[in-house]
Formats: C-alpha cells, structure tokens, sequence
C-alpha cells in the first residue's frame, strides 16, 4: 500500500512535449510508472516518447483511462491546465510549475473544493511512491520501498530526508512535496490523515519552513488524530523579518510564520523536533528504536 | 514588487480613490514651484523610498514655508534614508512628494491582502488609523475587522455597510466607503496585487474619505500580464547585490555573517543558514540558485558572494533533483578557474549525478574541499570561515 | 416536530422597515412566531414594531441570536441580502423577492454551496410550521398543524394544498414554497429528504409545474428513498410550448419540461396523481383510508 | 426580452464578433442603395422581426439583382410574418437587414445559455450548423458539445480549445474560435443575457470565422441593470395584450378558448386553465394578477380579456396570500361598474379576508356567480361559456 499514487496509477504529463515535460516524462517511464500518454494542444495525434499525444485532457482520459496528471506547462497556464484535469476527471493533479500568480490558485483552490480531486502543488517537486509511481521531478534512484511516509514543503529538503532514510534501511512509503507557495493543493493535514490510514506507512516525517500557519495546524491535527510517530524539521530559524526566502510562501509577515512558533506548537503536541536537516532520518530511528 | 506612495497613488486616482493634491520632484527649486501651485500655508513632503516607518526617520516632514519646502527637499534628496525596515546601507531618495496638508477630522486603516489561512482576499480595516496595524493588533484585535470576499461573487455591498457601521461612519463618508471598497478591490484583482494600504485613511472636516498614504505590492508571479506596472519598479530601491542576483533568476539575500552559501532550493538553502548557525557560525546570505541553473548563473553567483565582500569561506550545498550534479561541478569548475576565489571553498553534492560531479571537482586538481555529508560540509565551511 | 422552523427559531426580517417587510412582520408576530427584530440599513437603533432595528445582519445575530431571516428587499438587492444573512451565519434563509436575475441567483447558489445554510427561494411564499412559525406571506389563519408535509413550486397552489388538508382534518407538518424561479435555493428532493426523517410527517403533498427536470429527480428519489405516501400535482398541462407562463421557471423549452413527462416519471416511482388542484387533500385521504 | 437580430449584431461588434458587412433598411428604394453600398452581385435580404424559422416563411430571402433586392424588401416590409413560432396575427416586418452574401466553407452552431439543471452557464457547440439545433440533439446527441462554465474561475481556454477541437477547427479558425468564446461569455454575462445563439457560426473559404446570424435574449429581471438595453424593446414584435398587460404588471397570454380566467399566482392560473379543460372547456387565455394587485389592475385585466373578444364566460380564481380578497372583490366591483362586461361572470375567493370579499360582492347585487369551491366555479364557467 501507499497513498495517493500506485503501481496502477496511470499518469498523463500535460505540456508533454515540452523540454521539461519530455524530460520528466522519460524519466517517469524509465523508473517504471504506468505513464500512458500526454497532452500538449495542437500536436494531438503525434507520437512523443512512444507514448501518444492528445489535444486535451478530456481526450487523453477518453483514450487512455488516465487518472493522473503530472503538469509541466509555464505559469501563465498553469491554472488553466489544472482546471482542464480536473474537468477531465483526473483525480490526482501534480503541477510542478513555479510562478503561478496566487490570485490563480486562490481562484482553483475555490473551485477545486467542489471537486473529488487532489491537487499537489503547485511550485513542488511532486508525489512519488518507491518502486511504483514517479511523478514530478525528485531523483528517483535515491528512493527505497519502505515504511516512512514523507511530506515537505521544500523539494531539496524532501530529498535530504528521503536520502537519509533510503540510507538508514527505513524506506518511504510515499513521498509528497506540497509546494512552497502560499495557496496551494493538498496540505500537511490531508497527508497526515492518509498516511494514519496507510498500513504501509509506520512513521512520518515532516518538513516544514517559515511562512503561513500550516506546521501550528498540523500539529493541531497530530495531537487529535494521529498515532504514528512524527518526527518534523523546520527551515528558516535564522531568516530575517519580512524577508521572501525564495519561496513564495516563505515569509516571516506581521510577526506570524516564524520558526519558533511552530516548533513549540509541534513539540506541545508531541512531534518529535530534529535541529538539523542532516538528522531527520536518525531521529526517526532512534524513536522507533526507543520505543520497541 | 513594491510600487513607489506616488505610483499607487497615480494608480489609485485611476480608479477614482481620492489622494490629496501633489506633485512629484526631483530637486528643491522644483520642490518650491509645486508648493506655489498648490496654494496654501502648509505642505507635506514625503520621501518616496520603498520602506515603511519613513515619518520616523525623517522621510515625511510638515513644513508652512516655501524655504523649508525648499531646503528639507534638498536634504532628503542628497541623502540615505534609513529606517528598522531598510537594508544596511539605507535607500537613495530620487524623488519627494509634495502634496497639501490635508484637514483632518479621523484616522482610519484599510488594506487588502490575501489570506493564505481562508484561501481568499481578506479587507482589513480599523478605526485606528495612522498607527502600526501590528501594533493595533496586538493591543485590541477588537479595533479591526476581517472581511473575507468570496471569490464566486466578488465584494458584497453588504461587506461594505459591516465596514462603514464598524467605522463609525456616516453620511457622505459612509457612502464614499462603499464606492472606495469596490474600487479597491477592482484595482486589487485587476492589478494581481498582493498587498494595498491605506494609512491612513483620511475623514475630512467636511466628511469626505482621503487616501492620505498609499502602499502597494504587487505579485511578482503576474508582472507578465501587467507589463506597464513592470515598467514601475525601481532597481534603486533594491540592494544592488540582489537587483544583479533577479537578473540571473538566482534568489539572493544579503545576510551579516561570514559563512556564504550556495544552495539548490529554497528550503535547504535556509536549512543550510540554520545549520551554519548551529555550528558556531553565521551565515553570510541566502542564495537559492534554483532547479534550471547553468554554468553561467553558478559563475554570476560565486560573483555575487564575492561583491559582498564579508564571506570568508563559501559552501556550496547542492542535492540535485532536476539539476545535476555533474553541471553544478562543471560550473564550479569554470568559475574557480575564470574569477579570483580566495576564500576556503566547501562543497557538497547528493543526489542525481553526484557521483559524477564529485569526480570531476576532485579530477580538476582544485583547492575545493568536497564532501557527500552536509553536517562535515557544514563544520568545514564554519571552521574555515574563522581561520 | 417539523422540518426547518418551529417555535424555537428566532426570525428576523431583511428589509423589516418597508412597506412589505412591516407588513409581514406583523402578520408572523401576530402568528406567533418566535420574532426577534429586524435590518434596515442606516435605521439601526430604532425601533420597528416594538423590535429593534439593525444596520447590519450581522449585528442583529450578535444581539439576539437570530438564527434564520425572510428577506423582503427590492429584487436588485436580493442578493447581497441573501449573501449577508448567510455570512453572518443565518441558517435558514427564506427569500420572498421576486424578480431576481437569474443571474445573480447563479453566484449566489455557488456560494452558498459550500456553507451549512439552507435558502428558501427566491420568489416564493416562504416556509411554514402551523401553530409555530410562520415565515413568508401565507394567510397563516388557513394552517392547521398536523401531519402532512406540502411542498410546492407555486404560491397559491400551496394554499389550497393546505386548505384541503385543513379542511380534511390531516393538518400540515410543515409547508415549504420552493418558489417559481429556474435557480432556486432548496429543492424537492431536500424537502424530502427531511419530510422523511420528520416523525411528524406522515405523508406529502407535492405540486410541481412545467418547466426543467425538478419534478422527474423527486420522482428517482422517491422512488429510491422515501417510504411514507407521496401525492403529486402538476400545473400547466394546457400550456403552450415556449411561452413563459408567469414563472420564470415554468417554461416548456426545447421540448423539455412538459407536464405530460413529469407525470409518467411521476407514476412510474410510485408517486400518487391527482389531475386536480382542487383534489390533493381529497386524493391524499383516499389513499391513507385504503392503506389502513 | 429578446433582440432583433440587427440588434443582436450590433452588440456583437461591441465586442469583436464579426458579422457580414450590412445595412438595416425600411424601404425598397433604401434596401436598393445599401446594396450598391455594399457592393458583389449577391445580397442575403432578412426581415426583422422576433421569431425563428424565418427562412421557411419566406422572411430570408437570397437574391442576385439590384431590382430583386428592391422588390424583395418592399414585399417583406408590406407584410406580416408568419412562422410556426409567431403568434397568429403573424409580426409586422418593420425594418429588413440587407447583407453581402458571405463565402461559405462550413456552417457551425454555437450558443450560450443558462442551464437550470447544472445551475451554470452552459456553451453549447455542434458542427451542424444552419439546423435546428433541437432536431440535431433529437437526431445525434454525440454531434453537440455542452461545456459548463464554473462561475468562480469563468470560461477556460481549456474548455475553448476542447471546443475548437470537437468542431474540427484549425489554424485561424481555431484561434478565433478561442477570442470568439471568450467574447460571447463576457458579453452574456456582461449584459445579463439568458440565451446568445450563432447559427450559423460560418468558417469562410479564408478560414475565419463570421457569425452570419444572431440570437439575444435578455433576462427581464436584470433590465434595471442596462438602460441602453431596455430601450432597444420592440413592442411590435408582441401581441398588443401582452404589452399592455406587462404595462399594468400583468403576466398574460392569449390563448384559444372560450373560459377566459384571471387569477392570482402563476401556478394556480395555470391550475386553473387545466382543470378548466377538464371540466369539458377550453381556456382563452393565461392571467396572473400577481400578489400586488390594486383595484385599477383588475380593471385593466378585466379590459385585456374582453379586447381578445373570444371568451364567452370569465372565472376570477383567488385565493389570497398578499393580496386581501376584500381588495379582489371591491376590485370587482369598480370594473363591472365602469366597463361593459356582458358575459357572465363566476367568482371564486378563498384565503385571506374571503368572507369578506364575498360579502362585498355578494352586497353589490351584481350578476355574479359567487363560489367558494374551485371545482364548481370551474365548472360553472365551462358551462357558461357554452350557453
């Protein structure tokens, strides 16, 4: 098991011939992702990568059953893009596109919300479940078939803890990047519930970064409603006021969204805090160690 | 991006929210002729720097002389202005504001923001105009109002009469409220703003609304359909350093430390800054070179440590993901070999390609500390930039 | 028991100073209904038939805990009355304006949608429990409370459902005018899904009219959830195909929307017809007697 | 409230939909000039007036000479239309529209329209364009396209792209088909439209597209919203007792019957029509009073029925809610006082103040059927109007 994405997930790349799209693509089939086609408009009938090529999102899922979508379109289209999968039926939406103006994703969030569909991203690295499914634009050899379930809303950073679990034997039992930007798809609650209800997942781990109140709502949520260890890291104790750090959503604004007030919210509900990014995956395996 | 108090206010007028009347100058003599024209006894003359806290600091001063209108227009354009807000090396002040002193009956707050909490605009306004909105904040959340807009139907009438009642406000003022709502939030969405304020918002003696201050920030994301506000920003009013580092796509904060950092990723950038901290020492700056970079962005990056002049070792931290490894090592390469790098350089590399690049740093015969493990990276970079 | 309202809900009226607001304000005081005051914006602090007047709904909630509101303003206004009530956490709505553009009534629907409000309306005669609470311009005198839930897309055609079932001694459990117009806020199908849990409902009047597809839907949900007796009537079988026949809503367009339709589905759940308006009570006795 | 069609297109070129070049004319001899003004040896001649169908009934009409366009004009302007959507008296044809005849590659059908089931704004695309658009739908359902607009996020270039594709569109028609989209969505949420309809939507030898005719209708309920378009009503295009029943607040509808009825509520009227057949009668007419009713507008409605002279018996059906019966009655009353009704006359009053009204008329010693029963005021109508 795992969440979100599987073995029998079928995955379309919209912007497919695209030089990012290609190249992702190609790297999603060659980790072995039941990749059944892609969409870019006006090249509908080609064959890119052995895979066909539609028009659109409708068409695709018409032909090929898609239930996946991974997008790699430039921001101006970004909104359109994720509307048009989710119009499609398309259930899981990964949109890696960085820049995508925030007055477009509060208008598709809004109008996500009626719809049973999950959006990852945008602005984010994307979803991958080892040995299974690929989709976005992690490395994927540094992934192992395991019991971690990861979410993060830094791409580096999720591959940092990915490494060190890969490393310490543990494994991942699904990885999900969230994104960096302030209004975004499935956040750190959704995936803590999934994970709670995957029997694969036995432990998580979190990362979390400046910015927004996301860390202080989740460990909210962990206090309630989850049983399985957490062990989280937070970027960003040394970042100034004010100050954009590189992400959108990365902002210490109005003295709200600093580092320290998220990690004492996640220590009051009885996170396990590491200091170091370097140590996520040793953290986690001392608890587990401690408490067999 | 950050507009100028003069832009907004142009953009304001644009859609008929009242600003008092003023003109903009670029020297003292100018400074008086607008004075006359404008009439009066008193007149107000404003810094246009990006930066808050300005009256403070001297940026926006009264004056009810044409000579002083004169010389402390003179001043501010001679000099830095420095507030809690700016960059180290303070802001150059290319133009002042002259604009008439306008009566004052009340000071009210509005702003409009989007909320990352709601997932929607949010219209913030206070009968405590004038002040800091934090400071109100933290001392009555009583004294502000949140109005949410639904994006499916936009900004209610009725939303608009909740603020008016909460302001106290009545008659011309409370109508004019209604209409100044909508205006705003037309140029809000119009505009792909991501921040507008008014503070204050004026109540004249004759009960009429003023927007005596104007602040206005717009999403970076959407300047590519907004192409003359583009044309607004102002390179000034930026530390050069990070005007040079947009320019290469990089994201660059100057920092006060010792220890420079190069970094894949916005988050591991800052994790990189925490944990160059951790071990004793401080970080230099954030630098995210970014998931596309290339040989030449690695090169105008190390440049742009180098311009800072305080680092005394560099670490690079890269785990390539999309970029690779191998790239990241070839740039290195190329920038030791084409710019003076005199400092103890550390680096690491994980991930797609990393074997690769790790042998072709060591191969290059480079004075270039390299290591697979970021906690040894990080030791090194903090021990060498004591040394 | 009853659906919607009873003696506890606390009524306020938007538009409550207008001629028509006053009006009915007084007619539901007088019928007993549990009514705590009223908006009119700029009027706040007076007072209106001996209840206080608000500037804003919002106001109102906060000093009398209202918890549902009729909506007497002008059609322009509508709206953003309906917007305001539902924001400042009213939860039944009953809007009685005519006239609104449809529109707005689309916006105001989608929003709506994801709020935990109901909306009765607009352009109806509002929703009634006998004996309790009377919210809208039916001639209260003609209610007698007891066990027959009417519901009904037109106005008068719901008082004469309840006269005859007045007269015949079934009285009404509660009476809900889903109104005329072609987007409107509750519908048939959440009407019964309420009269069904309602204990003190024991059988339901229905009467429905040409125009969209309302009449078919109750009748697959009927058929699939509700188990006490159903009789329906449909207006309009003599109306030429096209013409707008005073509703909004009753349209026979593209040749949908037809009473001839709505009958057969009708039937074919099991539902019971009468051909007559004047027979409803009539026909519902006659079906009680010969189940007992 | 619907358009003309000229109307139509001059609303459209407000908003860049093109249309073939053309001229509205109310005379042959004027039809004649616009011909020669437009130039080519073809011109399309085209009545306007409310209704479609209007190429079966002679109402569009191709020619290929200057006489023919003036002959042509003058025949359609002396004339009443008859299609099988008018009303029986046919439409006066007050203006014709003359246009060059366009180059035809292919014909498409396009609306837009509000759709009560899905609760949104609906395009509705097919290929078969120049039919009817319900036989299409009755015939293949797979030939038409329903793209349902989401109100928060509006029309998607996705959802104009999915239709470019489905109409078999490239090149230039398929970007024009993208601005088309977006055009006839702002236009009909713009001016609060309830149906556009392009038909046919013509792709012309040079692959561009032209909206050869125009379809408007307008939500009556939002003309208080557009002045400018509530002018452009033709109340030629209407029976003259609708137009003055909508003057007086009446909604009314001439029908073929003898019972004539004036009732309170529209489904109780249309109620009141069928059960009116039931009993053996035929309707002569729908009438709702509506909730607001005042003595001068039952006199008016009573005026409305006896100028369609058909009816031979009147029922007045009211069960009051608003509207108080004693007003009913003693609008009764003033009516058959001041005009001429001599048909009988069968009142049934139930609901608030009833006894009242009943005593009232019953009082005024007219010669009136008085009931409080439906069933037997129905069928003492029916039976009146037979003898």
């Amino acid at each position: 098991m795992s969440i979100l994405v599987n073995r029998y997930t079928k995955v379309i790349c919209q912007g497919f011939t695209g030089k990012e799209g290609t190249f992702h693509s190609e790297q999603a089939m060659a980790y072995g992702t039941n990749f059944v086609g892609g969409v870019t408009p006006g090249k509908g009938g080609q064959i890119h990568l052995k895979r066909q090529v539609f028009n659109t999102v409708h068409e695709a899922v018409e032909c090929t059953g898609a239930d996946a979508s991974m997008i790699y379109v430039p921001a101006p289209f970004a909104a359109d893009a994720i509307l048009e999968a989710a119009d499609a039926g398309i259930k899981i939406i990964v949109c890696i596109t960085e820049g995508v103006p925030i007055q477009d994703m509060l208008r598709v969030k809004h109008a996500l919300n009626r719809r049973n569909t999950v959006l990852i991203g945008p602005n984010c690295p994307g979803v991958i479940t080892p040995g299974e499914c690929k989709m976005g634009i992690m490395p994927g050899h540094i992934h192992l078939s395991g019991k971690v379930g990861i979410m993060s809303r830094s791409g580096t950073l999720t591959y940092e803890a990915i490494d060190q679990t890969t490393h310490n034997g543990l494994g991942q039992s699904t990885c999900v990047g969230i994104g960096g930007d302030p209004i975004h798809g499935i956040n750190f609650i959704n995936c803590l519930s999934l994970f709670e209800d995957d029997p694969k997942t036995e432990s998580i781990i979190m990362v979390g970064e400046i910015g927004g109140q996301a860390e202080e709502d989740a460990a909210k949520y962990i206090q309630h409603h989850i049983t399985k260890p957490v062990v989280a890291y937070i970027a960003g104790l040394t970042a100034p006021i004010g100050r954009r750090m590189g992400h959108a959503g990365a902002i210490i604004s109005r003295g709200k969204g600093a580092a320290e007030a998220k990690l004492a919210a996640l220590k009051d509900a009885g996170v396990h805090i590491t200091c170091s990014p370097a140590e996520m995956g040793k953290r986690l395996l001392d608890i587990l160690g401690s408490s067999n | 991006m950050n507009l100028h108090e003069f832009q907004a206010k142009q953009l304001f007028n644009r859609y008929g929210i009242l600003t008092p009347e003023g003109y903009l100058v670029t020297s003292g003599s100018q400074a008086r002729q607008a004075a006359k024209q404008l009439g009066g006894k008193c007149w107000v003359i404003k810094a246009q720097v990006h930066t808050g806290g300005r009256g403070k600091a001297g940026g926006v001063v009264i004056v009810n002389s044409l000579d002083h209108v004169t010389n402390f227009s003179c001043k501010m354009l001679s000099q830095r202005l420095f507030t809690h807000q700016t960059i180290t090396e303070g802001l150059p002040v290319n133009y002042v504001l002259i604009e008439k002193l306008s009566d004052i009956r009340r000071e009210l707050y509005i702003s409009v923001l989007v909320d990352r909490v709601s997932e929607s605009i949010v219209f913030m306004v206070s009968p405590q105009g004038g002040m800091d909105i934090e400071a109100v904040a933290t001392k009555d959340s009583n004294e502000i109002l949140n109005l949410y807009v639904d994006p499916i139907v936009g900004l209610q009438s009725y939303q608009c009469r909740r603020a008016g009642s909460f302001l106290g406000l009545i008659g011309m003022a409370f109508e004019q409220l209604q209409v100044l709502m909508h205006s705003l939030y037309q140029l809000f969405t119009e505009n792909d703003a991501s921040l507008v304020e008014i503070n204050p918002l004026v109540v004249t003696e004759r009960n009429s609304l003023l927007a005596v201050d104007a602040k206005l920030d717009l999403d970076d994301n959407s300047i590519f359909r907004h192409a003359e506000l583009g044309t607004m920003f102002d390179p000034t009013q930026e530390a050069e350093s990070e005007v040079v580092a947009k320019k290469f796509g990089l994201n660059y904060i100057s920092l006060d430390g010792r220890v420079a950092c190069m970094v894949n990723g916005a988050g591991l950038a800052m994790a990189t800054m925490d944990l160059i901290q951790r071990e004793g020492g401080e970080p230099a700056n954030f630098l995210d070179v970014g998931g596309r970079t290339t040989p030449d962005r690695i090169a105008e990056a190390f440049k742009l440590i180098l311009l800072d002049r305080k680092a005394t070792s560099i670490l690079v931290n890269i785990f390539g993901g999309i970029i690779h490894c191998d790239l990241i090592a070839e740039g290195i390469i190329q920038a030791v070999r084409d710019i003076d790098i005199l400092i103890p350089l550390i680096v690491r590399l994980e991930g797609t390609h990393s074997n690769l690049g790790r042998k072709l740093l060591s191969d290059s015969n480079m004075s270039i500390y390299i290591s697979q493990d970021l906690t040894s990276a990080v030791k090194q970079a903090v021990k060498a930039s004591k040394e």
